[in-house]
C-alpha cells in the first residue's frame, strides 16, 4: 500500500495549482460567477494550450491515456480555487461518453476538438423528476424519416448555455440513447437559472429537433449503460474537486481563525473553534485517503460502484459541514460576497445534488450490501 | 399549568391570522419567495409595501401593543404580543419594524426621559420612520464591548467617529440607534452610551455590504464628525452597555423561528405528497418521514419554548428569561438551518435552484443561503452556548463577557 | 398562558422528593438493583402510605382523581432519584387498564388493591417480534369450555417477577383481548432478563394457562383499543420520569464538572464542557414545557396522540445525549458502578424502547401529518 | 499511489485470518458476546483462553513480528503488522496482549538498554506475562502531566508511593510499566521516569474497579513503599514523559474500530433482513438503509485513515502520523458509539436486554456500554481535538499540554 503521487503527478498538480493561482484568483472566479457566459473563454484556450483537456483521451485521438487519478488532481486543484470552467461538462461527462459509446469518427471528430479546446459540450439527462437514475429518462425520441425527433424539456444542464454540441439522453423503443445535438440546432431553447453556485445550470426545451441516424451515440438503448459507466469517473471528479474546496475552506478558515482577534484572543485558541477546525480536518482526512482508494479502484479496473457511491455520500456531508463552519468561525463576514468562504458554502451545496445526493447514493449501498 | 387561550386570546388570534391573510395578499411577488429581511430591505418594491403596511399597522395601534396606554399602547399582556407575533410571523408579512419597534421602542420605555418618550415614540407607533442599530464594529462582533467609535462631548453636543458594520437597513433607515464610547478612557463595556441619531446628520457613509447571494441588506456606516444633541442621549451617560442588554432582550423568544419552521414543513409536507423521484413517491421514503416527524417535534418542543420566555418575561424574572431566551434563540436558529436544508434535500437537485418556475414548488434556497447568518446575529451560538451556562442552574465558571446582573431589572 | 404549578401541586412534588432522597439516595437504588426481586417492599408499603398510588384514580374506589399532571409530577421526582419500583407496571399500566376497561367489580377489587399497596401488577403485551403497535399481537386466546386457554410466550414483560397479577393481552376471534391472569396460575413459567436498566424485565412462557371469562378487561376485541389509550397516558408518565432524569443528570454533571480540576482549571471552565452543558439544558427545556403542555391537553381530553408521539420521539434523542455527555463529562469515573451519572445512562437506553422508539413514533407523526 | 496487496501480502492475510477463524472456535461462549476487555479480563474462564491463545501465538512468532529479527522478532513491514492487526480484530480472538506487546514492548526497542531487552522481550514474546500499565491517577486524568505518584531514590533502589487508577487488568498482570515522578520539585512532563514493575512486589493493592454493569475490567492500584531496582528504570532517568507519548502513539491507528464496526454492520444486515417488526421488514425501512449506507461509507473511510497512518508511521514522519492517529482515535471511538447505539435502536426492545436466548441475534448491548469508555480513555477526544487543531496544518494556538515535538525521533 503506498498513499505517495508520482513525481509527474506531483508536478501536474503543481503547475495547474500555480496556474489557477496566477490566472484565476478569487476575485476573478467572482467576476466571472457574474457574466452571463459564466466562464472565460481566454482561460479555456490556455487550458486547453496546456494539455489538461486530453488527459484522460486515448492517444490515437490526441489524448494522453492518463490514469482517471490525473484527471482527479487537476479537478483537485480547481476545487481549491473555486474555479469556474465547462471542464466538467466537457471534458469529463461529455468527453467519457463520448471516448466509450462513440464510433471512430466520432471519437476522431469531437475528442480532438475537445484538446484543443475548440469545442464545449453538455449533457442533458435530467428531467421534470429531477431523477438520477437514467432509467427514469422519458423524453420521447421517435423515428421520424432516417432519424429522430426529440421533444421535451431537460432540466440541470451544466453548460448548455455556452456549449456547442448537447448529448440528449432520450428514449427510444430500444431504451435510453443518447444523440449528438447541434446547440444551435432548430427547436432548442436554452434557459439559464440562478443557481446557488451562480453557474451555468439550464433548461434545455427540444421543440421537434431532429437528429440524423449518424448522431447518435452509442448504440439504440445503450444510454443507460453508457450514462452508468461516465457517472462512476464522472462521481469520482466530482468528488476530486469537492476535496479540493474543503482543503481551501478549511486552511482558510483556519488562517482567519488565527488573525481574528475577539476577548482580546484570536478566535483560534478558543475550544470551540478548535473542535469545529479538527472536526473539519478529521471529515475532509477521512475523505481524502478513502477518495484516493476509489480512484485507484477504477484506475485498476476493479468494480467499486458500492465504494464511489458511499464516498460521494459522505463526501456531500464532510463538505457542507466545512462550507457551513467556513462561515460560521468566519463570523458575519463570511456571509458576504466580498469574503471568500462562501464560495465553498455555496459550491457545498450545489455539489450535493450533482452526480447524486446522499440518500440517493446511500440507497445503493444499502442495495450492493444485500438489503 | 394552563395552556388554553381564554375567549379573548382566541379572539385575538383569529382577528391577527384573518388581518395578515389578506394583507400578504397584496403583497408583491418577492414576499413569495420566502421573504424575509431581503424582500423587504434588498428590493424597492418589497421596502415600498414594507413602509406601507407599517402605516396601516401603525393606524390600527399594532406598533405599539406593550407600551403603556398614556403613551399610545395598548398595554397588551405578554400573550397577546405573542399571539400578534405569532400570527404575523407565520404570514411572513412586513410592516413591522423589528428594530425600532421591536428593539428600540421598549428600551425607551425603560430608559427614556419624558421628552425623548414625547418626541421619539409616536413616529415609530405610526409607523412613519425605520430604524437600524449601530452595533458591531470590523473588530467588535461576539466581543461587541470592545467597541472603538468614539463621542466626544462638545457642549451641547457630542461628536461622533468610528466605524459601524453589519448595519441592518441603515440604508433604508431615518435613524439609528448607536452604540459609543462616551469615555475615551474606559474598555469593555464601561464608558460607553447610547445615542439617537438621524441618519440624514452630514458625516454619515452608508457602504452597501453584499451578502454572498448579491442581495443588499447589511451595511457598512461610517461616521465622520457626525454632532448628535445631547439631549439624544439615551439613559444615563455611561450606561450604553446595560440599555443595550436590555434593549437586545426584548421580545427574544424566537417565536419566529418555529412559525417559519412550520410553514416551511407544510410546503414540505404537500411537495413529498406529489413528488416522485427515481420511481418513488418521495413521502413513502421512510427517512423522510422520520425526519418529518423529528422537525414537528423540535417544532412543537421550541414553540412551547418560546411561550416560556415570553411568559418568564411576563412574570419579570428577566435573569431566568436571558437564560431560556438564549436557548430559545440557540435552537431556533440552528433549528431554522437544519429545515431548510432538509428542504433542499428533499428538493434534490431543484435544491440549488433560486428562481423559475422548476422552483415554485419550494424556493428555500434563498432561506437556506440566509440561514448561516441566524446562527451568528445577535451573539453568536457559541456565545450563547457559553451565556447559558453561565447562568443559573448550570453557573459554570465565566470569563467576564457579560454580566447578568445586568439584565436585572 | 400558565406554566405554574398549583401549590397542591408544588407540595405533592417536594413531599415525593424529600421521601425519595432520604429513603431511597442512590447507593440504595444500586443495592436494590441487584437483588432479584428489583424492588424495596417496605418502600413499596411506605409509598402506599403516603397515598402515591391512587392519584389517578377515581374517588369511588379510593382514588384522588387528580389529573395525569400530578401523577406525571411523581414520576418526575421518581426518575430524578433513578427509583426502581413496579409503580409504572403497577400503577400506570395496569391500573390505568383497569380503570378505563374493567367491569365495576374488578375496578372495585383491584384498584382498591393497588391503592393500599397489596397487589402488584404486570403487563405482558409484546411478542417476539417486539412490535409496539398492538394490532400485531398474535397469542391465541382459545375458547376452552366457560373461559379461555392462553399459550404462548410474552417478551420484556416489567414486573412479572413480583407480581401478583398479570394482564396478558391475547388474540381471540373477536380480535385483541385482555385477560387477568394469576401470576402463579398454573403453566406459568416466568424467567427475569439481565437489562442494561438492571429491571424487572421479564419473560412470561404461557403453556396452556385457563382463564375464566370473568377475568377477561373489557369486551372480547377491546384491547387495542384499551392498550392504546392507556398507552398515550403511559407514555407521558415515562416522559416524566425521563425528564426527572435528565435533570437530575444534568444538575449532578455541572456539579461534578465545577469540582473537577484538569490543566489547573476546574473544567467547567473549559468552553467544550459549557457548550456540552448549555447542550444538555437545551435538550432538557426544549422537552420541558412540550410536555408540560402534551400532559395538560390529556387532562383537558384534547386529542393530542400526534403530540404524544412527537415528545417521546424527542424525548429519546434528548435524554440519551444528556446521558452520553454525562458520562462523558465525568471521564472515565463516570462509566463505574460507583459514581450515579451512569444511572441515567443506563436507563436512557432502556426507557428509549419502552412505550415506543423514536422510529415509531416519528411515523406515526408523519402519518398524522396525512404523509 | 497504490492499494493493491502484494501476493506476499495476500497470503499473510489469508494465512492470519484462516490462523484467527479457527482458533476463535475454540473460545468460550463469552467471546460470542462481544468480547474485548471484559470477556478477556473479567471472566475467569476468558482470561485463561487469553493466555493459551497468547502461548500459541508466542511460539509461531505472532508477539514480536515487528521486532528486529535479532531480538527474535521478523522485522514485519507496517502493512504486515496491519494485516496482522486486521485479521485479529476482526476475529475477535483475544492473546495478544495489546498493554505488553502492542505499547511497552515497541517502547523497550527504543528506550531500553541491553540488559533490559535481555531480560523483559523474551517473556512477552513467548506470551508468558502479562501487563499493565500504571498511568492515570484520581486528579491526573486528561490532564496526565500533572500525577503525583511518587519515587524516591534509596541507593540501588527507588521506593514508590502514590495511587494508580484505571488500571486495565491490574489484577490479572504480572508486571506494570508505571509513570512515577522522580523529581520532587518538578511539575507537569518534567521530573517525570518510567520503571518495570514486578506486580508481585510487597507493598502494592490491586482494588477493583467495577464498571457501570459490574464487570471487572478497571482497578485501582495503590503503592506504599514499593521498591524498584534501579536497573528497572526505562529511558533516562527524568525522560518519563517522552518514554510515555511515545508509548501512546504505537499502532494507534484505529483500526480495530473499523474492523469491529463491520463485524457489527455485517450482524446488524443479517438481523434487518430476516426481522419483521410492527408488520414490516425491517431491511424495507428507507431510514434503516441509508444508515447502513452511511455506516458503510464511514467504515471504508475510516480503515483508508487508519491505513495512512500505519503508512504515515512506517514513513518515519511520527508528528504528521500523531495528528492522523488522533483523528482516527476520534472518528473510531465516536463511530463505534454510534454504530453500536444504532444496533440497539435496530433492536428495539432487545436492545436492552444484555444476555439470553432472545439476544443471540445481537447482543450488543454490553458493547454499547462499554463504548463510553471508548471517547475517554487514550486521551478524551475533547484533548484529542484540540491536539489535532493545534498540529500542522491547522496550527491553531496551544495551551501548555502537550509538546508536538515530544513525538519526534
Amino acid at each position: 500500500m503506498d498513499f505517495d503521487f508520482t513525481s509527474d503527478q506531483e508536478m501536474l498538480r503543481k503547475s495547474v495549482a500555480e496556474f489557477l493561482k496566477k490566472e484565476c484568483p478569487y476575485e476573478r472566479v467572482k467576476e466571472i460567477e457574474d457574466t452571463e457566459e459564466g466562464y472565460d473563454p481566454k482561460l479555456w484556450k490556455k487550458m486547453a494550450r496546456l494539455e489538461w483537456m486530453g488527459i484522460y483521451f486515448p492517444e490515437e485521438y490526441g489524448g494522453f491515456e492518463d490514469p482517471l487519478m490525473n484527471l482527479c488532481l487537476i479537478m483537485e486543484e480547481m476545487g481549491k480555487m473555486a474555479y469556474v470552467s465547462p471542464y466538467f461538462s466537457t471534458v469529463v461527462q461529455c468527453g467519457i461518453l463520448v471516448m466509450e459509446g462513440g464510433n471512430k469518427k466520432q471519437k476522431k471528430d469531437i475528442l480532438s476538438k475537445i484538446i484543443k479546446g475548440k469545442l464545449i459540450m453538455a449533457l442533458a439527462r435530467y428531467e421534470e423528476d429531477a431523477s438520477h437514475d437514467p432509467s427514469f429518462i422519458q423524453m420521447p425520441a421517435t423515428v421520424s424519416g432516417d432519424g429522430y425527433t426529440l421533444n421535451g424539456t431537460k432540466l440541470f444542464v451544466g453548460d448548455a448555455n455556452i456549449a456547442d454540441k448537447i448529448i440528449v439522453a432520450a428514449r427510444t423503443d430500444k431504451g435510453v440513447t443518447l444523440f449528438l445535438v447541434d446547440a444551435k440546432a432548430e427547436g432548442i431553447t436554452i434557459k439559464k437559472r440562478k443557481s446557488i453556485a451562480k453557474d451555468n445550470t439550464c433548461d434545455v426545451i427540444l421543440n421537434n429537433v431532429t437528429v440524423s441516424k449518424d448522431d447518435m451515440l452509442g448504440k439504440p438503448g445503450q444510454g443507460e449503460a453508457l450514462l452508468n459507466s461516465m457517472t462512476q469517473k464522472a462521481t469520482v471528479a466530482k468528488v476530486a474537486e469537492m476535496i479540493g474546496g474543503c482543503e481551501a475552506a478549511i486552511l482558510m478558515t483556519a488562517e482567519y481563525a488565527k488573525g481574528r482577534v475577539q476577548y482580546k484572543t484570536p478566535i483560534a485558541a478558543f475550544q470551540a473553534i478548535q473542535h469545529f477546525m479538527s472536526d473539519m480536518k478529521l471529515g475532509y482526512d477521512s475523505c481524502l485517503n478513502f477518495y484516493y482508494k476509489v480512484a485507484w479502484m477504477v484506475d485498476e479496473g476493479v468494480e467499486c460502484s458500492k465504494d464511489i457511491s458511499a464516498l460521494k455520500g459522505r463526501m456531500n456531508e464532510v463538505y457542507n459541514f466545512i462550507g457551513d463552519r467556513g462561515v460560521q468561525i468566519h463570523g458575519g463576514i463570511g456571509t458576504t460576497r466580498e469574503f471568500n468562504i462562501a464560495l465553498f458554502f455555496r459550491r457545498a451545496k450545489a455539489f450535493e445534488f450533482m452526480m447524486g445526493d446522499s440518500d440517493y447514493h446511500y440507497e445503493k449501498v444499502a442495495e450492493a450490501l444485500g438489503m | 399549568m394552563d395552556f388554553k387561550l381564554t375567549k379573548e386570546e382566541q379572539e385575538l388570534k383569529e382577528y391577527y391570522e384573518d388581518f395578515f391573510r389578506e394583507a400578504i395578499k397584496k403583497a408583491p411577488a418577492i414576499f413569495s419567495h420566502g421573504g424575509g429581511f431581503e424582500a423587504i430591505y434588498s428590493d424597492d418594491e418589497g421596502f415600498a409595501f414594507h413602509q406601507k403596511m407599517a402605516k396601516i399597522m401603525g393606524e390600527k395601534g399594532m406598533l405599539s401593543l406593550p407600551w403603556p396606554k398614556e403613551l399610545g399602547g395598548a398595554d397588551a399582556s405578554i400573550m397577546h404580543q405573542l399571539i400578534f407575533n405569532e400570527a404575523r410571523e407565520v404570514s411572513r408579512c412586513p410592516g413591522f419594524d423589528f428594530i425600532g419597534c421591536g428593539m428600540f421602542a421598549p428600551s425607551l420605555l425603560v430608559f427614556a426621559n419624558d421628552d425623548q418618550k414625547a418626541r421619539l415614540l409616536p413616529p415609530i407607533a405610526k409607523g412613519e420612520v425605520q430604524y437600524c442599530q449601530g452595533w458591531s464594529e470590523p473588530d467588535a462582533g461576539s466581543d461587541l464591548a470592545s467597541l472603538q467609535t468614539a463621542a466626544v462631548r462638545d457642549g451641547d453636543e457630542w461628536i461622533i467617529n468610528g466605524q459601524k458594520v453589519w448595519t441592518t437597513a441603515a440604508h433604508r433607515s431615518d435613524c439609528m440607534f448607536i452604540l459609543v464610547r462616551t469615555d475615551p478612557n474606559s474598555s469593555g463595556s464601561r464608558g460607553l452610551s447610547v445615542f439617537h441619531l438621524d441618519m440624514k446628520t452630514p458625516g454619515i457613509e452608508v457602504r452597501p455590504l453584499y451578502y454572498m447571494n448579491g442581495s443588499h441588506v447589511y451595511n457598512e456606516v461610517f461616521l465622520k464628525d457626525v454632532r448628535v444633541l445631547h439631549k439624544d442621549l439615551i439613559g444615563d451617560e455611561g450606561s450604553g452597555w446595560q440599555v443595550t442588554m436590555a434593549t437586545m432582550n426584548f421580545e427574544r423568544s424566537g417565536m419566529g423561528f418555529f412559525s417559519t419552521g412550520r410553514k416551511v414543513m407544510e410546503r414540505i409536507i404537500q411537495y413529498v405528497k406529489t413528488t416522485k423521484r427515481n420511481g418513488k413517491l418521495l413521502s413513502e421514503n421512510a427517512a423522510i418521514r422520520k425526519e418529518i416527524g423529528k422537525i414537528y417535534a423540535g417544532l412543537e418542543a421550541g414553540t412551547m419554548m418560546a411561550f416560556r420566555v415570553g411568559c418568564t418575561q411576563a412574570s419579570g424574572d428577566m435573569m431566568a428569561a436571558a437564560s431560556v431566551a438564549s436557548e430559545s434563540k440557540v435552537f431556533g436558529t440552528e433549528f431554522s438551518k437544519h429545515i431548510f436544508d432538509f428542504a433542499t434535500k428533499v428538493l434534490g437537485l431543484y435544491g440549488m435552484i433560486e428562481e423559475g418556475d422548476a422552483t415554485s414548488l419550494l424556493n428555500v434556497v434563498e432561506e437556506y443561503q440566509s440561514a448561516p447568518g441566524l446562527t451568528i446575529a445577535g451573539g453568536s451560538n457559541e456565545v450563547q452556548r457559553c451565556i447559558i451556562s453561565w447562568m443559573a442552574p448550570l453557573n459554570m465558571p465565566r470569563w467576564k463577557l457579560m454580566d447578568p446582573a445586568a439584565l436585572k431589572r
